[in-house]
């Protein structure tokens, strides 16, 4: 389809005015700042609402397909419309499994009535999904996944427990990871993929502290819990394959993702805007020369960031070692929240040591923001083996 | 001249101190005493006031053992690697700073009932969170004969258990200590504060015309030999942290595998572990430099020792208990797991009294120029 | 818009650069190279006069393709990844210089030369290693129709086969740009200099009251303007070093064994590897979108980006030289070994045209006030 | 035997004022910092020259027993005289394999016939000598060493090679680790130990050029080297025990030493006072505040390496991990100095990218300085086997 400059542009106005017109009053309670950090019901009735009306309004899902809830449009408008939620700083839209892993996969693999069935609910947040990857005894080695699934007539029967499933108390779906073969030839070949319905008996949710103090993960447990064969993706013994590609969705730019904004994301910009604020022996701490050069340091990494993004865009400059841009997305960008939060609590004085609470810097924010940071340098692959996946698979290291 | 001397006494109440937490106050049950903060400080003050550390730094004459902070040293050391939020350190810093400020008269007051086991704290923070200890706007008018108080002070650790406090205040633009008993204290706006590190009791404390009699201001304050104690202490509480937090860190290490392997033998986590544990020893050889300085009294080397321990030690333990969460995996951002908790208290740790750009600031003249 | 266009003049240049580098200078033939470097200059120089390479920032007016240092950087990229250590990168900035600053006549009289193959170089920096190239001591005094010339400039490369320089000296409390031929040269005292870089040939060249026609100073120069084509040229270079150094570090994580395993296999070697490949992605992406702001021509961003390049990459290049020697151990110590190359190349970089610390310096009014 | 404190304050004053006295002159070449770099004839003779002159004078060996040439003193009379050293900042002495590996390992465990034979000229550093442990197939990997001995007679007859050798050109003695059992029940036990002649048919010695450009270390080749099986220390099979005693002379503060100043070592003191004759931005770079502040961190940094070496001593202050001081010396020292050379080169403008020659800052020391750093950064172990070591020594963490 061919994409006429003007209408673009007439499209950015419109949703630019759109989002401005309609971003919501603060609520009476800290909003999260990813859909892993909802933690209580007002948070997220406040949530899916929010999805719900930018989807009414044409504002997500622009380029999934017509006939199954989407926009129909080329991918370039999901993109502007994803940039004016950014812009304007709009909560995020609460369904991202749904909309950046079980969408695309779905969309890309199922039949056409399952995606009658999945997709629209997913755009307009009825139907809220959640992950059942990771185990509690196999963080981050996914191929050793032990929750157990035995085909008896046309269920499968689960055993076992998955954590790290968030709004796994709202979920109705769960994309979920199981071992139906102990004696397949390697791991990776026993794992099987389903899209599994929740309110399921032997299917218990409870949800789990954070650091933080406050709730947003769970523990799913399962206890001869039946799964309808027909909710497998693939076949027995995919699930290796199918995992791996629905990754895919999440750690690299491949396409497919219904879009949207997935966090209030901090940028460094904020942390400026805090050094402008913030007083240091009684001058705006901007103005001391280690917070100068610490903020150049941060700003000169972060456009990096950028710029590495653009770059990745250009063939020409792929250099000798192809993939390492789009590969260490996450590596980069969660270590440098990290780094970035605990930098903006520096600046806050003894002020630094409160925590959640109306009289503390920002509510709060920076120090809550510095604790979830580390959900993405573990989550998905701690920084460590994100290490590991780039010297291995990106330089030809050896493996350990 | 070695840089750390190390008295008889220290090494007896280290000892008494390492055999008190390990037995009353086992690392197993942090989560339990966080649950019953009072009920942990009781237990501590109890045992505290039997064993004489409520009087270490307080005069004999005075019902006190007449020894040093260098002597109180061990004993922080050790609530810090047990994770005990007690008031023993605001107690300490009201007590030194009516040792070294006040008159006879005022110690004769005040002292003995500390020694015997009183609760005391110490106001000196404000709400625009400025380190600099002369940064007061707290104000103190005489007027009648009276001290008339008004201000605001932050982060009075336990101040609703406190027998009295010693707030910083300007009067004549000077400033000057005061001490507010509990019973003055009863007539303030006192509110808790939510702090990061949760074993501590936190509050601020409003002042609005309080008349204070004039015989509670301190004669001569050295705000400076104030600052050392803080510093002194915090790096106490540092250093028994590290060990704590690495402890921690170990265990999960030589325990949890992953891939096969016991996760601890992956360089990329052991050897951080090796970084925070001659970060840890750096770190105490400051410390009890620092403590030796001041029995020393020598002031510059004083100041330039306990800075220096400050700065390098928070910065080595907040490094710590953020390692300790990224190691520690899925687990590690739960709440439940031990890592955050030395997480928060190192962040509490690093942001009281200064953290290390601060210092490395006020070093730099010290060391350069 | 997007931060880095990447024209396709570009986009042909790097594809002839990497082929005719790969080619005419295999990696494995450093060390020979360095023991002939007339002979590498040489042959690098008819390859890039074929090539066109020497007139590219030249108008066509004046025999050059009238394209800007966007697709220069590609080439000496290129350059250093290979290690090539040529009079290019000072040939291009005095062409520069002349481009911006010269008149009609002025680049009517020097340009051709150069875009026929002849060799230039600039002497911006002098004794005192100041990295602020307003800070001049050479001075130009105009009498009787000429400029005496007095002072000394620094790390003026290839000063003994080119064939004009262009200089910095104050005139009438200026600083001003002044050409200084061969023949004029031949009446100072040029001196070799030992630098780290052992692929440079650096000299400095003492001006003692040389006569210089008053036609030989540039009219408007704009420093700023130098130092950015400056920054920008080393980042590429810095950009290219980071490439080769990794190639050498990985060829020996990938062969060597110790302890029966490979070494790329232990993390403590395999994870700082990735992180120069990523400071490497950073630092290229800062350098072309550098190029693509000094092709845009807002000067305040081009002086950013190039800031910004050349902050960045050098601390990325000197770390990963520094590391490149460690993860050889012991061949690593020896001068047999490609790493010792590399390091040398990249404290050059690191330190001519201002270090880090100093770039910060300026970006902090840049990016924050 | 007491030591009373009036002889130790006299022997103080004495020893200062001798090294005050007897300090050489600056020769006309730059000297080495250790007895690893010696790369010039002129370089040798004066630093053998030197050792000689200590020597007679009674300040080097000081606590080793006077029947083999020592001073048959305490201890601490070596350490006031190697102070004097430092205070003075005399060269350091050449012979150091012989007076810190060599010398206490033959006093601890030779014939006395062996400890007159030895001793003497090692304190008079009339006899040089040299270490052979390293391959070059097998850097850090001791022992796996494949230098082979077989018994041929009352001789071994070696073939291989052992590099970085220092001092190999001029010394008269190898402590030299070779494999003599390639049958033996684990590598370990397959290894001898030999004091070995360097005059030997077979023993050809080869110079290396360093990073830094010069020379200084050397590798030995052996063909059919026979070494006199009288040479063994310790029984066959006994090398590896006995290598490993030897480490410990050099690696942590066990005694035996025969002491005296063994570098030429820079200091933070030295790096402060480049700062104040350094100039940034035309002022004195000691003014800069970036600069200030990396002098600060590293000033505390070597301070708490200083408090740690007196920690040390209190066993009461020992904690819970006991063995981290002494056994993260080298580690910590060197690592220090790299980055500490590193940041002196910062301070210096466009001069830091000088090198040896009279034009550069202190005559291109700090260059040649970080070069050589690499030395203890790899040498003895790397730093990142030395986090090995510690790791799992120490903390107990299992082995990779």
């Amino acid at each position: 389809m061919s994409v006429s400059p003007t209408e673009l542009a007439e499209f950015e106005v419109q949703a630019d005015r759109w989002f401005a017109e309609n971003k919501p009053e603060k609520p009476g309670f800290i909003l999260p700042e990813t859909f892993m950090e909802v933690g209580t019901d007002e948070q997220f009735k406040f949530l899916r609402a929010w999805q719900n009306k930018v989807y009414e309004n044409g504002y997500v899902g622009l380029s999934w397909p017509k006939e199954f809830g989407g926009g129909g449009l080329p991918q370039v408008y999901q993109d502007i419309a994803t940039k004016a939620m950014a812009t304007h700083r709009v909560p995020f839209l609460l369904n991202t499994i749904g909309l950046n892993w079980a969408g695309p996969l779905i969309l890309s693999m199922s039949s056409s009535e399952d995606k009658k069935k999945y997709i629209p609910s997913i755009l307009s947040a009825e139907e809220i999904w959640c992950q059942g990857f990771s185990e509690p005894d196999h963080g981050s080695d996914l191929g050793n996944a032990q929750c157990k699934g035995r085909k008896d007539g046309d269920d499968y029967v689960i055993n076992g427990s998955k954590i790290w499933t968030s709004l796994g108390m709202y979920a109705k779906h769960m994309i979920l990871l199981v071992r139906t073969s102990t004696e397949a030839e390697s791991k990776y070949s026993g794992l099987s993929f389903f899209l599994a319905p929740m309110k399921t008996d032997g299917i218990e949710v409870q949800p789990i502290r954070k650091l933080t103090g406050e709730y947003g993960f769970c523990q799913t447990f399962f206890n001869d819990a039946r799964i309808p064969a027909s909710c497998m993706m693939g076949k027995e013994g995919d699930g290796w394959r199918v995992a791996m590609a629905t990754l895919m969705f999440e750690r690299s730019a491949e396409g497919g993702q219904a879009g949207g904004l997935s966090m209030m994301d901090l940028s460094i910009d904020d942390v400026i805007e805090l050094a402008k604020r913030a007083m240091r022996n009684g001058k705006p701490a901007i103005e001391d020369p280690f917070i100068r050069t610490e903020l150049v340091k941060l700003i000169v990494e972060a456009k990096g960031n950028v710029y590495m993004a653009d770059k990745a865009e250009i063939p020409a400059l792929e250099g000798e070692w192809p993939g390492a841009v789009t590969m260490s997305i996450k590596l980069r960008a969660t270590e440098f929240k990290r780094r970035m939060c605990q930098f903006a609590i520096s600046l806050q004085g003894a002020n630094a040591s409160r925590y959640i609470d109306d009289r503390a810097v920002d509510e709060g924010m920076w120090q809550r923001s510095y604790l979830n940071a580390f959900s993405g340098t573990i989550g998905g692959g701690t920084t460590q083996i994100q290490h590991n996946i780039i010297g291995e698979r990106i330089l030809g290291l050896p493996k350990d | 001249m070695t840089a750390i001397e190390f008295s008889d006494e220290q090494s007896m109440i280290l000892e008494t101190a390492v055999n008190f937490f390990r037995e009353k106050f086992p690392v197993n049950e942090i989560h339990e005493r966080n649950e019953n903060l009072d009920g942990s400080t009781d237990l501590f003050w109890a045992g505290a006031k039997e064993l004489g550390w409520t009087g270490i730094v307080i005069p004999e004459n005075y019902g006190g053992l007449s020894l040093s902070l260098s002597e109180v040293v061990p004993i922080v050391e050790m609530m810090g690697r047990h994770l005990i939020g007690s008031p023993f350190i605001p107690t300490t810093l009201a007590v030194t700073a009516i040792v070294s400020a006040g008159s006879e008269e005022q110690k004769a007051r005040w002292l003995p009932s500390v020694a015997e086991g009183g609760i005391a704290s110490v106001g000196l923070t404000e709400e625009d969170g400025s380190w600099n200890l002369s940064d007061v706007k707290t104000n103190g008018e005489v007027r009648d004969g009276e001290l008339i108080l008004k201000g605001k002070k932050c982060f009075v650790l336990d101040a609703k258990r406190a027998d009295f406090i010693v707030v910083s205040a300007i009067i004549d633009h000077v400033v000057s200590l005061i001490i507010v008993t509990r019973e003055q204290l009863n007539k303030c706006i006192i509110r808790s504060e939510v702090v990061i590190d949760e074993t501590r009791q936190s509050f601020s404390i409003e002042f609005n015309d309080l008349k204070i009699p004039l015989t509670q201001i301190l004669d001569k304050p050295d705000l400076n030999d104030l600052e050392n104690a803080a510093l002194l202490l915090i790096s106490a509480e540092i250093s028994g942290g590290l060990s704590g937090v690495l402890r921690v860190i170990l265990s999960y290490l030589t325990t949890r595998k992953q891939f096969g392997k016991y996760i601890g033998s992956y360089q990329s986590l052991k050897h951080p572990a090796v970084q925070i544990l001659l970060s840890l020893e750096a770190t105490r050889s400051h410390l009890y430099h620092a403590a030796a300085c001041l029995s020393g009294g020598d002031k510059i080397k004083t100041e330039v020792a306990a800075r220096s321990a400050k700065a390098y030690g928070s910065d080595a333990f907040a490094f710590a208990g953020d390692r300790a969460i990224q190691f520690h995996g899925g687990f590690g951002f739960t709440y439940e797991c031990d890592a955050q908790l030395f997480l928060r208290r190192a962040l509490w740790c690093q942001y009281q009294f200064g953290d290390a750009a601060y210092h490395h600031s006020y070093l730099a003249p010290l060391l350069l120029d």
